[in-house]
Parts: structure tokens; C-alpha cells; sequence
């Protein structure tokens, strides 16, 4: 019977990190939900990443579940508790275990003998051997196996075995058969570690009530959802990771909440395109014809999208697209993370074309932010990029539960529908009637008076084709200003203050939130250093963005791209200074830490006497 | 240009069921070379959208970039229309369609757009039946850029400037029909005759209607050695099978009994008749059509309805779309509803 | 008898524009190029600028001819003599002509009564009537009519007949028997004008010795012998305006002096691809497969081609992009001028990318940057873009002759040949064996020893496909290191200083080089003022223009779009002041000219007090 | 996984006319899942080009995206290779082709790739007759994205999770007969007895030789109702001519002459040899061979060399490439020098 040792004195109760090492299409995901699932059930805040890789089965992959009772979002960074699945990974994953950790590996198979540390709790069980006893069918022992870590883990440290029995019974609500061999497997891990291992491991999970008003969902889900609630019935797409669940998700609501009960046909249109082309092409011809529109994609397709995105600003057709970001340039490592696709999505397409786009940081904004696309594209008439990234949209994140407010309604922007051409002489589609650079359009087919025509080349206000240099400039110096008065339509910053008076400020974007959040914290607590905050939510910046940087010597702008593209832009686009704005940038393809913001602004203030 | 403003001299012209002349179905001057051959195709539309008592403002236009992709502002100004990017047309096509079924999408595109740039899109809106009549205004070479090849170039083929194509004709027709198109004909710009009732045909049809018109450009490829030109096209041209609309409400008549003519009922109401000339030939068989075209090839230019489906779900069918159409649809239909969300978190609880 | 009345008190001796207003299609580019020659060739300096309609027949053209004996380059924006062959825009046309000019007009049929202006000597000329008198043909009597008023031109203004002559000659040497007719139309035009109208015009030419070692040549015509002579083999296009006319000049080259005079094969390869997405792809597979090879297209072209431009540039395959712009955004006006794809070629693609841009401002620097661009790209191992544009691609220049040095060898950059291979142990494509961020490529089918990989998606520096963090970033990290690299390698800017201590400069970019200039000896003329002046040549920055600006308060940043890209860039990649970059910005369509400079420096130094 | 290093135990294999054996055509492991048809088909790959004496650096491997392009990197490690963007693979071999015939091109792609993303540059490499083998790895779904249709889905397919395809599906060997392709051939990663024989055949052929290979894909569609199983191919399989590459210096067999063999000298030397099975039918006939595939349409996977035309110009004839390759070319022959120059500039003073 082997002793836990932890080499750690302190135990560290509701706050480390359980890291499981496996090998793709071995259905380990699922056991690993369910392992989170189950702390989350007991009140405890959790962050849960799945680092996968990009092939369908047989390399390395990787879960983390950072336990954390003070609920912080981003990912940790240390590991504690290694499930060491994986032979091939196996001297890496050893490695990565932070000091006073345990590693838990499947005893079968002797392990490599020179791998070792002196500073980690090593626990052998034979896994696979106890699977192979209790299961016959190859695929089964495989699935067991995961299912068997789980209650290994379980019972270091103490997940409530109640809570997996519901957790199985609900994962398998549709195959009851499925439910006795699943805990059958849970229970074998979790008894043979109770029998073999005596002393307490230093990591202990302690049931609180801090996630009742939570949901654990992935952000491309919340967005799906979000575009049902926003009215969209239409969308397009061609597969890419890490985007292709958004338009699954769609699908799914759809089926469930869009099929009419009566005639069984459905209030929604999705088409899987033959390319990203095609894709925009067809939300822009949906658009067109009045119906909110979208359509999911990663880099690579906003790429190809761009001829379209041109268009559709220069020819004022709405459109929506989420750019689930993952890593470039090129096919990149299209199952990691990150935000180098700012710049492209601000200025995309030739000639002078300035977007809308909106950064969500979690689920619960890619819900929100969904709707609002929509509401904004139809406003400004305008494609409108909804930036999520891989993180945020395939990570399932601790939110609160997404709500509804039923007296919302979609603003569908300037539309004069039958009864409002009744009423006026002639219609002019890119007359500016109002003064505030919007238009009004038309929905085609809905009366005489409204018909015009759409065209990317060169047209006067009044809708005609043209060639003159004044003509021209004024149609396009009408955008512009049209866009610059989004500046305060669009999400404003979330900004928060030390509460002390403070020069030195931390901004950033999107799912970098957590950790700068973080490492604000810990900056206070170790160095003493009192640091502002603001997370951009939109471009156009919207003014309160210019304002709070004008109160700091230094504001470090952290960001997951090599090139700092969102600097670019607030130097670009605001009365920033240069001398202002400190990059720190993170653009490995991990989710953000804050270990490497705690080190990049202690080395700014070091250098800075 | 938009500027000049057409003479309207109407009082005489015969109106039709909804007491529209032809100049309702007109559009803005064309700006094309005079006697190109798209300003016939264009004539043949109004006439043919006249005879088949459209209402202009429930017809879409869509189209690429090319000489023949701007013809969609020279006809039915009382429409809306969008001139997208270069072969790029159907996919703004079918984005509209899917939304609103109840529109007639026309879609003019050009040789260049639709077989090289294009070719994807053209190939997949033929895949997804989309309900249009797409028309290829086919005239061997990219006009607006001033006359290079185009990929409808037969082999042999000399430009104006004296270089030779060596490489195979793409053949739209040929290439709809291995693609599982369910109309697909082919005219001549120079055959007004034969080319409008084709086109009101196609628009009776239920799913995607592609009319290849040979539509020979004056200014890059009129000149002697051009398979494209007007004199090659009717040395070679050959009729094949007559195909016009028959509304519901008027009877088949003899002209059209006369050699046996054919008569397909379509989906919306009224039928389309088939008759033959000169060949023994059913456009209802695709091996039959198959094997017209593949033994007529470089030979002959075939015209005429080549091959007729009209038992075909189009793509509305394939997406169970709902009789309202989607962009007019009420947000109490689209949007469930908080206590629906309410539930739907549980799930993620 | 009609007698010349000019307003203007005196003469001006070769300094005026003469514009001609036709209707397309009707084959008046010749006849005006001929007129504008002919100018040329009695020494004087001219600038002639096209401006057509993207049509092929009947639509508004125009021409203008600037004469300019101080050798200026840039466009006026004056209309000293106006041929207005056009009713459609005749009125249009008087209104354009500048106080003390003259419009000439076709009097065959009468003229709109109500257009007339006192400050305009206006000249009526039957020329239908008499080119239906004395040609026959439809056709000629139309072609005729443009040489008629080119004759006329010629009469009024003191063009060497002889000099026509011998243009005439040249023009029509493979047809001789047109040579008769097209005189006798000059002629008859000459001859009408010199009978009826007795008094001198204000605006007179006089022979100079200007333009002996110069040439009259479009900057798509000196590019694409560039790419001849850098030794290109290899070309893909998809035809668009404004770029196509460089792949015609390629062509016309390579089958003047490519194709081998013994076995009649060509020793070049060019391909019209499909659209531009398969031209770029060829463009890099013929690169990969070691051969030089480019493609010309304009700003709808870049769009498309952004992914495989984002492959290049990560996967480290040479590739010359020349990007004729033209006015966007989407189809735009095509036949218009405009610099609006800087932003787009500095940073196109999704994720991290950085180009390498050269920015030709004259047909000269056309041809050289054509041959610096394949150097910069093999030396670099990466997508340089020549960015030009409608006004320097497609207008005639004068410039001086181009010249070659017999003994310049291209730098093919790092190549591991057959030879190279023996001697190494292993080859990795990937390794920064030299430490200056560029490794060795190998050519394909070479040499055993030198097979690799090439992709995408993420690789080692050993080449090997990865998603580990660090190993990316690692090749990331060099390949922007590599691109920092090349800023001192790259053209440097233009620098002219004016002698004086200054504050002031004028900073600009391609084609608005010319009018640039002008201003400034404008403002130093009627102002006073004392202005420097610099123009970049090449992207990444060199040193010298950060050195540059540093010097002065007020920089303006003179460029050719709606949102001021260049200076986007200067704010993003130097360590300029944003307060010290004042924007000049024109973007209408139009060939720069010095008015707009002159207004805007005239404002904003108001405005300073 | 390039970490992973390949036992190498090659001392009993056979060596073919280079010395070389089999192990010296692999390349790094394969990362696909276990039982992909893909994995069968490098094997082919490794065989056939084994059997050929290619010499490894000798062939250039092009590919796309997905399960199917990766497979470039898993045979010929000793050969350069380039995996490009989804569905692009077709121009940058073109432009490596261009400039360099020389080298053996072989292209993989899969079917999401050449028949959705990538239809256009497939349609266009054909009409180019671009010489080089491409290979469809076609099992009617995106495998690297997790099962979505592809476009060559059959009607009535049904995915892993219920779906139901309605769209007609896009047959790559229809499709390239129509667009002129020279060599066209259909075989099944489950038979490597007649794959590798084809592969040879398409290598040893001057122009395009496209097969599209029958490769299930076990993760996503290889369940019951998906006609691209492993189950459904062998049901339905129906192999109509075997062809093999028969080099210059080997005998015809007796093997061959039975059954009335047909052979077709190839332009760069050697035979191809086409042995009829069970149907009467000459693979040499365009219009037999459109005739068997429409008449066989979703009722059998006709697989086998189904049409050869080896009198066609490749892409380097009609672009009168010299026999030097571009790549190589000295500078002297691209340069023209400054006297040139400066005759040119005569005409532009
Ligand atoms: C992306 C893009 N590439 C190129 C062009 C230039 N272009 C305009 S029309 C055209 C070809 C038109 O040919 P076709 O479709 O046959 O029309 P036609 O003018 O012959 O009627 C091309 C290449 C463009 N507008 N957009
Ligand atoms: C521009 C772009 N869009 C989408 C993707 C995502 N993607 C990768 S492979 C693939 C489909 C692959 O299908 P197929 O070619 O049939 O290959 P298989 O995996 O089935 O062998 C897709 C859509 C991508 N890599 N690039
Ligand atoms: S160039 Fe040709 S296709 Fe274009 S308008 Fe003129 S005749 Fe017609
Ligand atoms: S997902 Fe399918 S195609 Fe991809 S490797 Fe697995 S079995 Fe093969
Ligand atoms: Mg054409
Ligand atoms: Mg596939």
C-alpha cells in the first residue's frame, strides 16, 4: 500500500489544478466534463481548459480543471494534480507538475524508471488491468479507464460521489443501460484508491455555494443562442475549428425551439456553403433581402471573406460574423488559442474600410454580444465582427445563467417598409435624410417605391451608378462618419478602479480578462502596486476608452498577438500617446495566465528605476 | 448612364394582364458597345417578363461583374437588384432565396464570371437546386477587360489579336447536366424567338434554370475565327427542341400539338411545352441529353430546352422552409421567449 | 471669320494643359497620345493624364496634356484649352476650362446656346462635316475626327507639323496606306484652324532641349520589363484593371526576347489562371519549385489572394505581388487612382503578418522596384508587394530612359544547392543557421539531401509539424526578426532638404510625388515658406525616416485615401509623435495636383496662428 | 508525429532497380485514426511508386487540408512536399509544374477539398491538363472537422448522427470526363491490387490523371447508411478495367494478353495495358465512357481505369515550354541585357 507523501506542509483547500494527460479519441472529454461538472456541482468555482490537438485520434491531449474558491477566471498556469494518461507524454507531463504536486499515472505497464522527481507525489494504479477484469469489449475498457480516473480523483480529494451518480445518470439519461458500467468504473477508481492510499493528499475540495446562479457552457454555445434571441434566421457557413460548434449549437436550438409544431417546417435556414466565400456571400444576399444573417468563421475564412466584407460596407448591406480567433498566421495551430486577428477584422478588405466589431471575454458576452451584433448591423448598416477566440468559445466557462428580457425587441435600424414609402415622394437609398450618416434601405419585393440597386462600384447618394470625384467622396466620407457615431452606440469599456490614486492602468480585450484581473490582484498583494482597469468591448473605441487613458503615465496593454494589434489601433484611433502604451504580449496559443503579466509589469517598473 | 433619361413614347404599346407596357420592364440606358450581343439578351428579358405578366417589384436581380453582369441595370428599373463581386453572383442568390422563396431570382452572368472565377458557386447553386434562372450571357471571352480568352474559348479559337486557344471548352451546359441540373437550356441573343419563350420557361420552373446564351461581344470577338462570333453561331446553330410557357388558364394550342409536342406541368401552375425540330430527341431523358451533347461536340451549336426535371425538391424543399418567408417573419416566431432560455440553462447547470 | 480673343493679357510659353473631352470607344487615346508626343519630341515636358470610364464604348473620356517646360510632374488641375468633342458633357466640360481659356468644339452641329462664358474664348470647328466630306467609312470618319482636332491643336498652339509626320509614320509602319488619310486629316484640321482664326491664343509652345535622354512610358510597361529583366520565368494573372496591361507588356517582352531563336520554345512561362486566388497559388508553387515568379493585380486581387498571401509569408516562400491600385472599397471605381491598399499590403492576412512593400512613385521606379522586389523576396524569403497604382501604371510618364547594368547578378538569397548539400550533415528548412533570421531553402527534386516540408500549419525550426508553444513561437519570433531585418536593406526614402533651417515637411508616397513637390516650390514662392520633403520608398521603415521626422514639428503626411494609411503605418512602426504627422488627404480619384497640397498647408498653418 | 521515430527492419526487403526498398518510400508516421481508408492509400502510394524506381527526390508531393491532405507527409519522406490552404492544392502545382516538368507530381486531396472549397481549381487544372497524378481521398465527409457532409455525399446518406443528405452528389470522375480530363480512373483503398497498378498507370501517363479513391473514413462515415462505408463499397463494388504501367524493357505478359488486353503506349515511354472485366467496353471512347457512368448512376462503384487519352498537349506543350527546366534556366538566357534595353527604349522616346 503506498503512502501519500505530499511534500507540501499547508493543505491547500477549493484552490489547485487538476491537469489530465490523454491520448485523443479515447473519449476522455467527456470523463473530464464530468469531473468538473461535478466540483462545480458542489458550489466550488472552476475553470476548465481543454488543450486538444488538431488531428481526429491517436496525440497527446490535454485537460485542466483549476479548482478555485475565490472564483477567478483564467487559467492558473501551476499544476497540481497530474493525471498521466498518456505514455508518450508522459516525461513532459512529469515535468510540468509543480512542486509538492502528485502525478498519477496507470500502474498496468511498469513506468519509465528514469523518470522521477523527488518533489512529486507519484501514485500508481493499474487502470487499465482493473478495466480489462471488469469489462469485455475493447472500446469499453478504453472509455472505463476514463471513467475510473475520474474516481481515483474523486476520492483524493474528495469529489462528492453523489454528484457523479446524478452527473452519470444525466450524461446517459437517453441510454440508461449505459449508467451502471459508468459508475461501476467511477467506483472502482475511486475504491482502489480509498484501500491503497492512506494519507490525505495536501489538495481537499470543500463543498460552498458559490455557483448556484452559474452555468458552465462554452462561449460559441452562448453565442448560438444568442442569435436565436437576436431573430437571426438565416446562416451560412463551411466548417472550420474552433468555429464549427457555433453553428452547431445554432443548429440544435434551432431543431429544439425553431421548428414550427404544426406544419414541422422550420423558421430558420442554415446552408453549409462550399467555401468561406460563398458563406458571406449568402448572408449578404440574406441581408439584403431583410433577414438577419450570419455566419461563423476563424481566420482563415475572414481571409477569404474579405473581397465580400468590402462590399458589404461599401454597399451597406448588414452582415454578422463571428471570428472564433485561433492561431496564425496561415493554418497556424488551428486548436490553440489566440487574438491576432484585431487588425484584419478592424480594416478588412481593400480601399478604406473601417468595422464594427465587438470582443465578448466570456460566454455570458458572446450571448450578449451576439444579440447586439445583430441590433448593430442593422443600425449602421454594416458587417459587424463578433471577435471570440478559441478559449471563449470552445472552453466551457463558469457565467451566470443567460437571461431574457422579453420587452427587448430587435432594432432593425432604418427600414421604410410599404407604409412608409406610401408616404414619401421618392426614395434614394443612400440619402443621408436624417444627418447622421444612416440611410434607409428597403426590403426588396415589398413595394414598387422601394426597389434600388445595389452595387460595390462607384455611386452617388441618390443610389446611381457614378464616376465623379465629388459624387464618390461624398458616399464614402458619409460612412466614415457613420461609423465614428457608433463610437457610442457600441458596448462600452468595463473599467475598474483601484479605489486609490494610481498612475499605472492595465487594458486589454477579450478572454485575457481573468488573468489580468488576476494579476492585478496579485500585483496589489505581493508588490503593493495599486493598477486600474479597462477591458475594451468594441471599436469604434468608444469614448470613455480615450478619456481613462489619458489619466496614466502607463498603461499596459496586454493582448495575445506578437504584433500588438490592438495597440496599433488605440494609437491609430485615439488621442492615446505611444509613450503611453506598454505591450505585454502573450501569443503562445495558451489561454492567458497571470504569471507572465506579474512578470512583464514588475521587469516595466524595474526598468523604469 | 443613369443620367440620360429614355424617351417613354407608350401610348401604343400593348399592355398586358396587369396593364403594363414593355417600357415598365425596361431599366436605365444601356452603356454597352452598340449591337453587343447582351443588349438582345436584355430585350429578350423585358419581352419575355412582359408576356409572362411579372410584377416588376417581385422579380430580384442579381449578378457578377462583366459587360453582362451590368445588364441588370438595363432591365426592370422597377426592380431591386444587386451587382455583387465577380462570380460571386449565386451565392448572394441563394442567401435571398432562402429568405424569401416568393421573389423570381434572374440572374445575369457572364462567361468569365460564371465558369472561371465563378465555377464553384455556379457548380453548387446548380448542387442545391436554388430556384432561379440564371443566365450565362456567353460570349467566349472577358469583355470588360478588353478580350482575353474566357474558359468557354472553343480549342482553335483566334482572338483578335491572333493568339489561338488551345485549351478545352468549358461547356455549361454540358457541365449542368453532369451536375445534376433540372433545366438547363441553350439560346442564341441573335434568336429572340426562340430565346423568350425559353426564358419564360424557365422562369415557370421550379429549381434552378440556366440558360447558356451564345452572345457574341462586337468590339473582342466578332472576327472571323471566333466560334463565338455572330456568322459562326448561325452557320452552326441548330435548334433542337422549342420549349414555351403555357399560363393555366390558356389552352394548348394546335401550333404547339403540330409534331408532337410534349407538355411538362410545372410546379407553380401552367405547362411547358416541348417540341421537337428536326431531331427525335425527350429532354425529359438526361442519358438522351448526355448523349446529344457529346456527340455533337465542336460540331454543332445546339440550342433549345436540352433537359427538363421538374420532380426535383429545390433548395427551399431540401430546407423545409416555411410559406412565410424568413425575412418578413415575425420576431415572436424567431425569438422563444425567456422562460424557453430559462429552461434551456438547465442543461448547462 | 472667327478672331482669337484671350482674356489674358500675356502669352504663356509652354506652360499650360490642353484637355480633350471625347466619348469612348472612339479611339481618341491614340490620337491624344500622338498630340502629346509630338510635344515631347520638340523637347518640351509633358504630363499627360487618361481618364476613362469603366466601359468599353460610349461612355465620357478624357485626356489632358500638361505642358510644362519647367518639367513638373504632377497633374495642374487647370484647363487652359479644352477640346470638347463630347455633348454628353460638354457643359460639364465649359465649366472646367480656366478663366482666359480656350474651348474648342466641334460646330457641325450648333451648340447648347444657353452654355457659353464670357471669360472662355470658345472656337467652333466643323469636323463631322468635314470628315464626312472627305472620308467615306463610318469607322474613319470617326477615327478622322480625333485626328482633325489634333490638328487643329497643332495650329492654335505651334505643334511641328513635322514632327506629327514623323509620328504619324511610326504609328502606322506595319500599315502603311493609313499613313495618307490620318495626315490628311491632321492637315485639314490645321489648315481650317490657320484660315479662320487670324489672332494668336494666349497659349503657345516653343521648342526646348528637355526631353532628349527621357522616354514616355506607363509604369505597368516599366515593370513588367523589370520583371524581364530580373529574370521572372514565371507569371500568373486573373485580368483586371488597372494591372492587366502589365501582363500584356510582359508578355509582348518575353516573345520579343524570351523565346529561344533555335527551337522556338519560350523561355518563360506565363499562366492566365482562373481567378487571383490561383494565381498567387501559382505564383508560390513555381516560387517553392525555385523559379522567379509574380503576379500583377489590384486591390480585389489582394483581398482574395489574403490567405495564400498569410501562407507565403509564414511557410517562407518568395513571391512579387504587384498591386496596381485603383479606387475602392469593393469594385470602386476602377478606372479612378487611389492609394488605398497601403494598410492591406503592410498587414495582410490573418494572425500575425508583416510584408515587405516597395512604393514605386514613376514608371522608373517601376522598373527598378520590379527588380529590387524579386532580390527582396528571395534574399527575404517572403511576399513583397510593388504598390502601384492607376495614375503610374497606366499613364504615359515622362522618365528618364531606363538603363541596365550588364554586370548585376540577381541575389537569389539563401539557397543550399546540390553542391552546398554534400557538405552539410543534415538540412533544416526552418534553422537560423546564420543568425540574421533567414534560413536555407533548398530547391525541390535538387538533391536528395534537401527534400522538406513545407506547410502551413505549425512547424519547429527544424520544419517539423508542432503545437507546442514554444516551438512556434520560436519561428515566429525569427520570422519577425527577419522582417525587421529588411528595413535597412529596402529602398530608402527620398529626402529633399530645401536648405534652410525648417519645421515643416512634407512627407508622401508614390505617385503624389509630383504634385508634392510643386507644392512645396509654390509655398516657398508665394509664402515664403521653407518646407522639406521626404518620400517613402519602402516598407518596413528605413531608419533615415524616423531620423527624418524627428527633425521637424510639423510633418504632413500626404497620401491618397479616405483614412489615412501611410500614416497609420508611421505612427505603428517609428517612433514619430503623433501630433508632429498632419494629414493631407485626397482621395478622390484624381492624379494629385499641387492645389489641394497648397490649401491644406495654407489651413493648417492658419490655424497654428 | 515527426517525434516518433520508425523502427526500420529492412534487411529482408526487396530492393527494386534502384536498390531501394519499400522503407525508403514511407514517410514520417501516420497520425490518421486507426483503420482510415487513407492510411491504405499511402500504402498503395508507397508500393506503387516502389514498384515505378521513382527515385524519392525525383516526385513532388502537393496537398490541401483535411485527414486526407496530411497524408502527403506520411510516404516519399525523401521527396519535397508542400501542403498548402484548403482546397488550392491544384495551383500551386500548376506553378511548380510550370516551372519544373521534371518532377513526378503527386497531389492528394480529399473530397471536401477538390469538390467544395477547391471545385474551381480541380475544374481548371483538367482543362490545363496539368501532368500530374491527383488523387481524391473521397469518403463523402470533412473527416478533419468531424463529419459534415461532403459534396459527394450520396442522396439518402445518412450521417453518423441521423442527418439525411438530399443533394445530389458532385462525381469527381463525371465531372473530369465533362471537363476533358485525359486520364480518369476510380479505385478503392480496400484494394490495393488494383490501386497500386492504376497509380502506376496515372503516373506513367503525360497530363492530368485524376483517381478518385474510395477511402472510408471509420470515425465518421462508416456506419450503416452511409454508401461510402467500407460495408456498402464492397457490396457494390464493380471493378470494369484493370490497368496496369508495363514498363519499355518488360514483356507484355501472357497474364495481359488474356481477355484481350488493349495496350497504350505512353509518351514517355512503356505501356499501359487495360484488361476488360465482365463489360464489354473501351476505356479509349469518351462517349462509352460517359454512356456506362450515367447509365450506372448510385446502382454500382464502377472502379478501374474508365477513360485514357494519351494524344492530348499537356500544359507544357501548349505553353511551349523548353526543355530546360524554368527553375534552372541560367541567368543569361532570362536576361536580355542592356543593348536589348536600349533598342527597346527606341520605341517609347
Ligand atoms: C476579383 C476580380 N477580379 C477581376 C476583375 C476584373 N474583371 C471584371 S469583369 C471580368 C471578366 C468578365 O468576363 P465575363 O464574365 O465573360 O463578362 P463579359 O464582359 O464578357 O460579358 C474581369 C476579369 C474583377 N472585377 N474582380
Ligand atoms: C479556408 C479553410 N476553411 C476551412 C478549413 C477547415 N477544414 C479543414 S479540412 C476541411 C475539410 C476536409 O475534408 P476533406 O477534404 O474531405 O478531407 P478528409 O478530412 O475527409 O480527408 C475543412 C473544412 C480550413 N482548413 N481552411
Ligand atoms: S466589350 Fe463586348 S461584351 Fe462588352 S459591351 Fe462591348 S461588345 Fe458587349
Ligand atoms: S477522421 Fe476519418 S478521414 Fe480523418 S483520419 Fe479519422 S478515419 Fe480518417
Ligand atoms: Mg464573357
Ligand atoms: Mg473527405
Amino acid at each position: 500500500m503506498n503512502a501519500v507523501t505530499g511534500t507540501s506542509a499547508r493543505t491547500r483547500v477549493n484552490d489547485f489544478v487538476i491537469k489530465i494527460a490523454n491520448v485523443n479519441g479515447t473519449g476522455s472529454a467527456s470523463a473530464n466534463g464530468l469531473l468538473m461538472k461535478a466540483i462545480f456541482r458542489m458550489g466550488i468555482p472552476v475553470v476548465g481548459k481543454n488543450l486538444f490537438p488538431s488531428n481526429i485520434q491517436g496525440l497527446p491531449t490535454w485537460y485542466e480543471i483549476r479548482v478555485t474558491g475565490d472564483g477567478w477566471t483564467g487559467r492558473s498556469g501551476e499544476v497540481d494534480i497530474m493525471v498521466a494518461m498518456n505514455l508518450e507524454s508522459y516525461a513532459r507531463d512529469l515535468k510540468d507538475v509543480s512542486p509538492g504536486g502528485v502525478l498519477i499515472y496507470d500502474s498496468t505497464w511498469p513506468r519509465p524508471s528514469l523518470l522521477s522527481r523527488d518533489d512529486v507525489t507519484v501514485l500508481g494504479i493499474p487502470l487499465a488491468r482493473m478495466c480489462n477484469e471488469n469489462f469485455a469489449n475493447a472500446r469499453t475498457r478504453v472509455l472505463m479507464k476514463n471513467m475510473a480516473y475520474v474516481g481515483v480523483v474523486a476520492a483524493l480529494t474528495g469529489v462528492d460521489m453523489a454528484v457523479i451518480q446524478t452527473l452519470v445518470e444525466e450524461m446517459f439519461g437517453a441510454k440508461p443501460k449505459l449508467i451502471p458500467p459508468n459508475m461501476q468504473a467511477v467506483e472502482m477508481g475511486y475504491n482502489y484508491a480509498k484501500e491503497h492510499f492512506t494519507q490525505p493528499l495536501a489538495f481537499k475540495l470543500e463543498a460552498l455555494d458559490k455557483t448556484s446562479d452559474c452555468i458552465m457552457i462554452d462561449g460559441n454555445t452562448a453565442a448560438a443562442l444568442g442569435c436565436v434571441y437576436a431573430g437571426a434566421s438565416f446562416g451560412a457557413w463551411y466548417p472550420i475549428t474552433p468555429s464549427t460548434s457555433l453553428m452547431d449549437g445554432f443548429k440544435s436550438f434551432c431543431e429544439q425551439l425553431r421548428v414550427d409544431p404544426e406544419t414541422g417546417k422550420n423558421n430558420y435556414c442554415i446552408i453549409q456553403a462550399e467555401d468561406e466565400l460563398s458563406a458571406i456571400g449568402m448572408v449578404i444576399g440574406a441581408s439584403w433581402n431583410g433577414a438577419r444573417a450570419f455566419t461563423p468563421t476563424s481566420g482563415p475564412g475572414i481571409s477569404l471573406m474579405s473581397e465580400f466584407i468590402g462590399f458589404a460596407y461599401y454597399s451597406e448591406v448588414p452582415a454578422v460574423l463571428f471570428d472564433v480567433q485561433r492561431v496564425g498566421p496561415s493554418t497556424g495551430m488551428p486548436t490553440r488559442t489566440q487574438q491576432g486577428d484585431i487588425l484584419l477584422a478592424a480594416y478588412a478588405s481593400h480601399g478604406d474600410t473601417k468595422h464594427i466589431v465587438l470582443f465578448p471575454a466570456n460566454p455570458k458576452e458572446c450571448f450578449d454580444f451576439a444579440v447586439e451584433a445583430f441590433d448593430l448591423a442593422e443600425r449602421f448598416q454594416t458587417p459587424v465582427f463578433v471577435l471570440s477566440d478559441l478559449d471563449i468559445g470552445m472552453n466551457d466557462w463558469m457565467t451566470p445563467k443567460l437571461e431574457w428580457d422579453d420587452s427587448r425587441r430587435p432594432d432593425r435600424g432604418k427600414v421604410y417598409h410599404a407604409a412608409d414609402l406610401e408616404k414619401i415622394e421618392k426614395f434614394y437609398r443612400y440619402l443621408d435624410v436624417d444627418g447622421d450618416g444612416i440611410p434607409y434601405r428597403t426590403i426588396p419585393g415589398e413595394h414598387p417605391k422601394g426597389a434600388y440597386f445595389t452595387r460595390g462600384s462607384g455611386h452617388t447618394k441618390y443610389g446611381g451608378y457614378t464616376e465623379d470625384s465629388a459624387a464618390y467622396q461624398d458616399v464614402l466620407d458619409r460612412i466614415l462618419q457613420k461609423w465614428k457615431n457608433a463610437a457610442t452606440k457600441v458596448p462600452g469599456p468595463e473599467i475598474v478602479r483601484c479605489g486609490k490614486p494610481t498612475r499605472i492602468a492595465i487594458l486589454t480585450v477579450g478572454g485575457c480578462d481573468g488573468a489580468a484581473k488576476e494579476a492585478i490582484a496579485r500585483l496589489n498583494a505581493e508588490d503593493d502596486l495599486d493598477i486600474d482597469y479597462l477591458r475594451v468591448r468594441a471599436f469604434p473605441f468608444h469614448p470613455e476608452i480615450e478619456n481613462f487613458i489619458a489619466n496614466y503615465d502607463t498603461v499596459f496593454v496586454l493582448e495575445q498577438n506578437r504584433d500588438a494589434q490592438l495597440r496599433t489601433l488605440l494609437v491609430t484611433e485615439t488621442t492615446a500617446r505611444k509613450d503611453q502604451l506598454v505591450s505585454i504580449l502573450d501569443y503562445a496559443g495558451m489561454p492567458a495566465n497571470p504569471h507572465l503579466i506579474v512578470d512583464r509589469v514588475r521587469e516595466h517598473i524595474a526598468s523604469q528605476g | 448612364m443613369t443620367s440620360i433619361v429614355k424617351p417613354r413614347i407608350d401610348k401604343h404599346l400593348r399592355r398586358n394582364q396587369l396593364g403594363l407596357t414593355v417600357r415598365d420592364y425596361e431599366g436605365v440606358m444601356s452603356t454597352l458597345c452598340a449591337g453587343c450581343g447582351h443588349d438582345s439578351v436584355t430585350a429578350a428579358f423585358v419581352q419575355a417578363f412582359h408576356e409572362m405578366n411579372l410584377e416588376p417589384h417581385r422579380a430580384a436581380k442579381v449578378s457578377g461583374i462583366g459587360c453582362s453582369s451590368k445588364t441588370t441595370a438595363y432591365f426592370l428599373g422597377q426592380s431591386s437588384g444587386i451587382n455583387s463581386v465577380h462570380g460571386r453572383m449565386p451565392s448572394v442568390a441563394t442567401g435571398a432565396a432562402a429568405v424569401n422563396p416568393d421573389l423570381y431570382y434572374i440572374g445575369v452572368s457572364g462567361d468569365g464570371d460564371s465558369l472561371s472565377i465563378g465555377i464553384g458557386q455556379f457548380a453548387h447553386a446548380i448542387r442545391r437546386n436554388l430556384n432561379m434562372l440564371y443566365c450565362i450571357e456567353n460570349n467566349g471571352v472577358y469583355g470588360l477587360t478588353k478580350g482575353q480568352f474566357s474558359a468557354s474559348a472553343d480549342i482553335g479559337t483566334k482572338a483578335k489579336y491572333g493568339e489561338v486557344n488551345e485549351q478545352p471548352p468549358i461547356d455549361p451546359v454540358l457541365l449542368a447536366l453532369s451536375l445534376g441540373a433540372t433545366f438547363v437550356a441553350r439560346g442564341f441573343s441573335g434568336d429572340k424567338k426562340q430565346l423568350v419563350p425559353l426564358m419564360k420557361a424557365a422562369l415557370a420552373h421550379k429549381g434552378f434554370a440556366l440558360i447558356d446564351i451564345v452572345s457574341p461581344c462586337v468590339t473582342f470577338n466578332d472576327h472571323k475565327g471566333s466560334t463565338k462570333s455572330y456568322a459562326h453561331t448561325y452557320e452552326y446553330y441548330h435548334p433542337v427542341i422549342h420549349a414555351d410557357f403555357v399560363p393555366e388558364e390558356a389552352e394548348i394550342t394546335a401550333e404547339y400539338q403540330d409534331g408532337g409536342a410534349i407538355t411538362v406541368p410545372m410546379h407553380h401552375g401552367g405547362n411547358v411545352t416541348l417540341r421537337k425540330l428536326g431531331r427525335d430527341y425527350d429532354p425529359r431523358d438526361r442519358d438522351q441529353a448526355f448523349h446529344l451533347l457529346r456527340t455533337r461536340e465542336g460540331s454543332e451549336v445546339l440550342t433549345g430546352l436540352l433537359y427538363i426535371d421538374e420532380t426535383k425538391p429545390d433548395m427551399g424543399d431540401m430546407n423545409r422552409l416555411p410559406d412565410e418567408p424568413l425575412n418578413v417573419m415575425d420576431y415572436s416566431k424567431l425569438c422563444p421567449g425567456s422562460a424557453k432560455l430559462a429552461e434551456v440553462m438547465k442543461g448547462y447547470s
